[in-house]
């Protein structure tokens, strides 16, 4: 029994990561109508950024889990004026190659900073260790990271349904027609849009910092993830991005532990069945694509 | 006279709460010219994309020759000789003007499923897509590429890709919408001319009133997805409730809608 | 005169081809062979990419499974190596024809995400059905045999792998171009550009998208039923999505618009990985830029950007 | 028109003929031997400490006059890991650079794809890490040579390890490839002739390379009757694991834990503290093991260089490049097929003592290291090996009859 419990939080601090970096794609696909291939190498230049603020430059874990995520955001701002705004107007297609492009373009830069060897990242004393829960041992960091998952949770979603400009988001994101009404024009919102999504990936990677050994593969790894999430929960949809994340939590978690002979296919099979049937996910518009 | 080429009985779309069409019967007689019309919103293109086979309809039946074409994929119902034009231009933008009308030649004669042709040496094809051309008087532009020929033209075109399926029933969705009143005139002409020479049975859908007076033979004026009225364009010029839901409308809505 | 000189340019690029192994270094024998390989499983994507507007993730599985299938036959059958290829081309086939099927009814990025999904699941299958597949090492150490047709060709020899493979490539080539110039081809240009006004044409998109996707697929797996004997190896890397970003990248470098596109987009892929490595290990930096440049200034390719230039001097 | 067409084209024919023409060396440019290994994702380290090694080595033989009086010279390339890359690279290599021998592959899926092709290369391959049995068993050939232990050296000296244990549940936790599931084979082989008792459980774990989350797999050990644990898993996916395992509590069980590779300098200098005391760790080399002059002038002077102690990797690599000097003056030319002659059966004084390359399947008779964590080394940052043994390298191999290889 202790093994399902552990199995279970295991899936929940997984799953919170993955939503916390998946909401950000999610929201920049809805609004922007760009799928961002270089989510997951911001995700990773967050995690080597807080590598060089705690391990390099000495700063607490905390401060880098505030001044991590902003570099990152500053980053996107210039990726957006330099590169994307010419195609904004195209092809989701060409969103897609170029987003590509300036993936290979990060994974080398953080390969030419930062060396292709590991890295490790010590979370705070204060959340290293385990302690006993449900008849198992849990790290303490996994707790931090459903609790900053779930406080991250209840601000996003105070930001999309008490707040002007996240109900403007949220709108936007289920209604293209309404996007372009609304935001596109404006490239301040267009802009911020990008940086918030950016935001939430190197907040997500500074989370999982230290969680995993850091190495310039790390976002490729989780590029793929954040697409099964976003597509299981609907693209574009806000609750999908967590539905979809517990979903794929819950599938790592457990097909690890006790299916591990097919724990690879386990999430495409998943993904490819939400598309055959619900092609706008679990959570996104009734209607077909 | 014969039989109708269409007929529709108590034809009706519902989205979720709205119904958009509310049990609309209908004949269609062969070589008539029959016109929509209705103020916007009165469910006239929900109307067409069922009888296109682009919306399934909630209830109700569409007969085409006395056979059942209801609910069927829009592929279906052209081969069966239901052909449409859109109201937004609706052509390959970056063939030329005469591929474009050979596109749908090949797909009319099977060609489409030939692997190993060249189909810039299929003569037969290329001179029936020039003939389609010039019936609709646009020949000169055959090699033009679509995207760059003005915007009547590209109207133009697409009723000749229309035409080019040789259907049994031609849906023309405001086929003038958009035009100069040049522009406008030459192409009511043209489907006059086209309705006269008796190949063809038209449906139209139209804003301007002109138009419609100069080529229905019947006009059936719906108002919020209902059928007001049908009969004669004298009729609907006389009838008292079509005059007031409508026609005194006229104007306003015409400039609304060329204005997109 | 424009079609003399263009096949001229062809007729001296061919036969340039064919003296690669005497006239260039030894090395750029296994370089022009990855170059033909490579150029043939992206013309293949461009048939449904470039030709119907079908952005797929997943084109690396019918590469990857003709790669493992004349890894099998050559392994446990032994069979010569052309047989070795129709049994590649056939298993691709029948894997688009099912990934198709499923696939073809969904557009744009649901399409994008399905076919990476399905191409991920025979990626996951390959690398964790270990008494098959050999697992995540892949299948090595097979040899070929003969050729087929009674044609005595030593095909260990890397010089005669790659005439070989020049001639089925160009085979290969002639095929697919007589497709994309047939009316067939003509109405997967016109669903690339409307599908609406195809099917209201008369047409069964889905019906033509499925058989263009697994006319793609048989000609990737012909490309990977090449590839096994080149690589001596054929491991699950080759069915990854990152393989199946490649063809994606060449068609874009070389130009979508153009038949040769994808091919010059090889060429270009391979030489410039070849030759920047040689200086720095950036390469990926160097092909990031590149990429960002070529989607947004010119997304003609690079042939198409030629034509463009050519077009402007003659004036 | 039409003649300036043809100009340009003669132009891009003649550009053409003349792409390089390497492969051509003259007695006195330098010798250039090909470096083959990971130098780029989670595994890169290895390849980052066989560079050290190597670089080392290249400057101590340049400053003693080089090798038949040439410099060396050296040059790298990125398998990443893959097979295909690889071979590729080694083609690279071989007829674009021009080099004289090759060194290196990290990972013994990637070893099992090459090996084959070296008779094709004609040149000399000195493996320096990768374990696969097979490239010194059913797939060896005459240019194929290994410098470093294998996995039945190894897992024979792990079953000795293991035996005296009270552990009698055995399971793994290995990575899904050749190395894992070879590592296993041997192991429970080798165990079950020792102490037929042992119960081998069919309940393993094979997570893929590369994986980052290694805890579903602690979990179902953690909660299976698993008494031992061999753990494979190398590189960082071996420092995720050890950071996971630890907050899981892993350690603190009644386990008897085992790794294979876990005395890899590499991954004890990424771990630090975080590498717990009292568990079974093995390298292919353990830098205080040796008590002669060439380890103490190889360490110290490794020390000296990076600041850290030398791992296996970096002591085959190392070792491999004095090899080539010995094999390339006894052959008295740099030709390939003179050099891998002379490497067959050549005996060498390396780091880890006399090296013997056996004339059967090219295997280098060198001893496994095994020891149990210690307390944090004072200066170097890393654990410490207590109980440590060195295993006789020819009584741990196998055979040259059971290998399979036929030379």
């Amino acid at each position: 029994m202790s093994g399902i419990g552990a199995a279970l939080l295991n899936s929940l601090d997984i799953g919170l990561l993955l939503f916390i970096i998946a909401v950000g794609l999610n929201i920049v696909f809805g609004v922007l109508n760009i799928i961002n291939f270089a989510h997951g190498a911001l995700y990773m230049l967050g995690a080597y950024l807080a590598f060089t603020l705690i391990n390099i430059a000495g700063m607490p874990f905390w401060a880098a889990l505030i001044l991590a995520p902003i570099g990152v955001a500053i980053l996107a701002v210039i990726i957006d004026r330099v590169l994307l705004r010419f195609i904004y107007s195209r092809d989701v297609a060409d969103s897609l190659l170029l987003t590509f492009a300036i993936l290979l373009i990060i994974n080398e830069s953080v390969r030419m900073i930062w060396g292709s060897g590991i890295h490790v990242v010590q979370p705070p004393d204060l959340l290293s260790g385990s302690v006993q829960l449900l008849g198992s041992s849990v790290a303490t960091y996994s707790l931090f990271v459903i609790v900053i998952g779930l406080l991250l949770l209840a601000g996003l979603w105070y930001l999309f349904n008490r707040t002007r400009v996240g109900r403007i988001m949220r709108a936007a994101a289920l209604d293209r027609d309404m996007a372009e009404a609304l935001c596109i024009n404006t490239r301040l919102v267009v802009t911020g849009v990008f940086a918030f999504g950016a935001w939430l990936a190197a907040v997500g990677g500074v989370m999982a910092a230290p969680m995993r050994a850091l190495d310039p593969g790390m976002g490729d790894k989780i590029i793929i993830e954040s697409f099964i999430v976003v597509v299981i929960g609907g693209l574009g949809s806000f609750p999908g991005a967590l539905l979809g994340a517990i979903i794929l939590g819950l599938i790592h978690g457990f097909g690890g532990r006790y299916l591990p002979e097919v724990n690879l296919l386990l999430p495409f099979v998943g993904m490819a069945l939400v598309l055959l049937f619900k092609p706008n996910g679990m959570m996104g518009k009734g209607a077909n694509a | 006279m014969s039989n109708p080429v269409l007929t529709i009985t108590n034809l009706t779309k519902r989205f979720g709460g709205v119904t958009a069409v509310s049990d609309i019967s209908l004949d269609v007689m062969p070589k008539e010219t029959i016109a929509i019309i209705g103020p916007n919103g009165a469910g006239k293109t929900t109307f067409y994309n069922m009888v296109s086979g682009r919306m399934q309809p909630t209830e109700g039946k569409i007969m085409l020759e006395g056979r059942d074409i209801t609910g069927l994929p829009p592929h279906k119902i052209s081969r069966l000789g239901v052909s449409r034009s859109f109201q937004i231009n609706n052509i390959f933008p970056e063939m030329t003007v005469q591929e474009n009308v050979e596109v749908v030649l090949s797909a009319y004669h099977g060609h489409s499923r030939k692997l190993f042709n060249i189909a810039s040496r299929n003569t037969s094809i290329q001179q029936e897509a020039v003939e389609f051309l010039k019936r609709l008087g646009i020949d000169s532009l055959k090699a033009q590429r679509a995207e760059v020929i003005s915007y009547g033209d590209k109207r133009l075109l697409e009723i000749a890709m229309v035409l080019a399926t040789q259907p049994k029933l031609v849906l023309l969705d405001e086929p003038t919408a958009g035009m100069t009143p040049d522009e406008t005139r030459r192409t009511t002409r043209l489907i006059k001319k086209l309705a006269d020479s008796g190949d063809y049975t038209f449906m139209i859908t139209e804003h301007d009133m002109d138009v419609v007076f100069n080529l229905a033979d019947r006009i059936l004026v719906m108002h919020r997805g209902e059928k007001l009225f049908a009969g004669t364009p004298e009729e609907v010029k006389n009838h008292p409730e079509v005059r007031v839901a409508y026609l005194g409308e006229e104007d306003d809505e015409a400039v609304e809608e060329a204005n997109p | 005169m424009k079609t003399k000189v263009l096949m001229a340019i062809l007729a001296v690029v061919i036969a340039g081809l064919i003296a690669v192994p005497w006239i260039a270094s030894y090395f750029y024998v296994f370089i022009f062979t990855e170059i033909l390989i490579l150029g043939l499983f992206a013309a293949s994507f461009n048939l449904i990419f470039g030709y119907t507007g079908m952005l797929s993730f997943g084109h690396a599985a019918f590469f990857g499974i003709g790669a493992y299938a004349t890894a099998l036959v050559l392994i446990h059958l032994e069979w010569p190596f052309l047989v070795c290829l129709l049994v590649s081309m056939g298993a691709s086939a029948l894997l688009a024809l099912m990934i198709g099927f499923l696939s073809v009814r969904l557009n744009e990025v649901y399409f994008a995400m399905l076919t990476l999904a399905f191409g991920m699941m025979v990626f996951a299958i390959a690398y964790q059905w270990r008494s098959v597949t050999n697992g995540s090492d892949g299948l090595a150490g097979f040899t070929l045999g003969s050729f087929g047709l009674g044609l005595d060709l030593t095909l260990a020899n890397p010089s005669v792998y790659y005439h070989v493979v020049l001639g089925i490539v160009a085979i290969a080539a002639i095929v697919l171009y007589l497709i994309c110039r047939s009316s067939f081809g003509m109405i997967l240009k016109a669903i690339r550009q409307n599908p609406e006004r195809v099917s209201f044409a008369g047409l069964n998109v889905r019906t033509y998208r499925l058989v263009a996707f697994v006319i793609a697929g048989t000609f990737a797996g012909l490309a990977g039923g090449l590839i096994a004997p080149f690589l001596r190896v054929a491991s699950p890397e080759l069915l990854h999505w990152s393989m199946s970003a490649e063809p994606i990248l060449m068609a874009i470098l070389g130009g979508t618009g153009f038949f040769l596109g994808p091919f010059i987009g090889s060429a270009a892929f391979v030489l410039l990985e070849t030759w920047i490595t040689t200086y720095t290990e950036s390469w990926m930096l160097v092909l990031g830029i590149i990429l960002a440049m070529m989607v947004i200034f010119f997304r003609k390719g690079l042939l198409g950007t030629a034509i463009d230039w050519w077009m402007e001097v003659k004036k | 028109m039409k003649s300036i067409s043809i100009k340009k084209l003669m132009v891009a024919m003649t550009a053409t003929a003349t792409l390089g023409t390497a492969g051509i060396s003259y007695a006195d440019d330098p010798i250039r031997i090909g470096g083959l290994y990971i130098l780029s994702g989670s595994a890169a380290t290895y390849g980052e400490f066989a560079q050290k090694g190597i670089d080392l080595a290249v400057d101590e033989i340049n400053g003693s006059g080089g090798i038949l009086g040439r410099q060396v010279e050296m040059v790298y390339e990125d398998t990443q890991g893959k097979a295909s890359v690889a071979i590729q690279a080694a083609r690279k290599l071989v007829y674009s650079e021009g080099v004289d021998a090759l060194v290196g592959l990290d990972s013994s899926g990637v070893a099992q794809g090459m090996v084959p092709t070296m008779p094709e290369l004609q040149k000399p391959l000195i493996i320096t890490h990768a374990a696969t049995p097979d490239v010194t068993g059913k797939l060896c050939n005459s240019f194929t040579y290994r410098i470093s232990v294998n996995v039945a050296q190894n897992m024979k000296a792990a079953a000795l390890v293991a035996a005296e244990t009270d552990a009698t549940n055995w399971t793994t936790i290995g990575p899904d490839y050749a190395f894992g599931h070879q590592s296993w084979e041997f192991f429970g082989n080798y165990l079950k002739e020792i102490n037929p008792d042992v119960n081998l459980m069919s309940e393993t774990n094979f997570p893929r390379f590369g994986a980052e989350d290694f805890t579903p797999f602690i979990d179902r050990v953690m909660d299976s009757d698993a008494e031992g644990v061999l753990i494979s898993v190398w590189g960082g996916d071996l420092v995720n694991f050890v950071r996971q395992a630890n907050t899981r509590g892993f350690f603190e069980k009644d386990l008897e834990v085992m790794f294979t590779v876990g005395a890899a300098t590499e991954v004890l200098t990424a771990l630090g503290e975080e590498m717990p005391e009292g568990v079974h760790l093995s390298t292919r080399y353990w830098y205080e093991a040796y008590d002669n002059d060439i380890n103490d002038r190889f360490v110290k002077a490794y020390l000296d260089a990076y600041g850290n102690p030398p791992s296996y990797n970096a002591e085959g690599a190392y070792a491999a490049m004095y090899a080539y000097k010995q094999a390339m003056e006894a052959a008295g030319s740099t030709e390939g097929p003179a050099v891998a002659k002379a490497l067959s059966g050549m005996s060498m004084e390396a780091p880890n003592g006399t090296v013997t390359f056996r004339k059967g399947d090219n295997q280098a008779m060198v001893s496994p290291n095994w020891g149990v964590s210690g307390p944090m080394h004072p200066e170097h940052g890393i654990r410490t090996l207590n109980n440590l043994q060195i295993f006789d390298g020819e009584k741990v191999a196998r055979t040259v009859e059971e290998t399979g290889c036929k030379l």
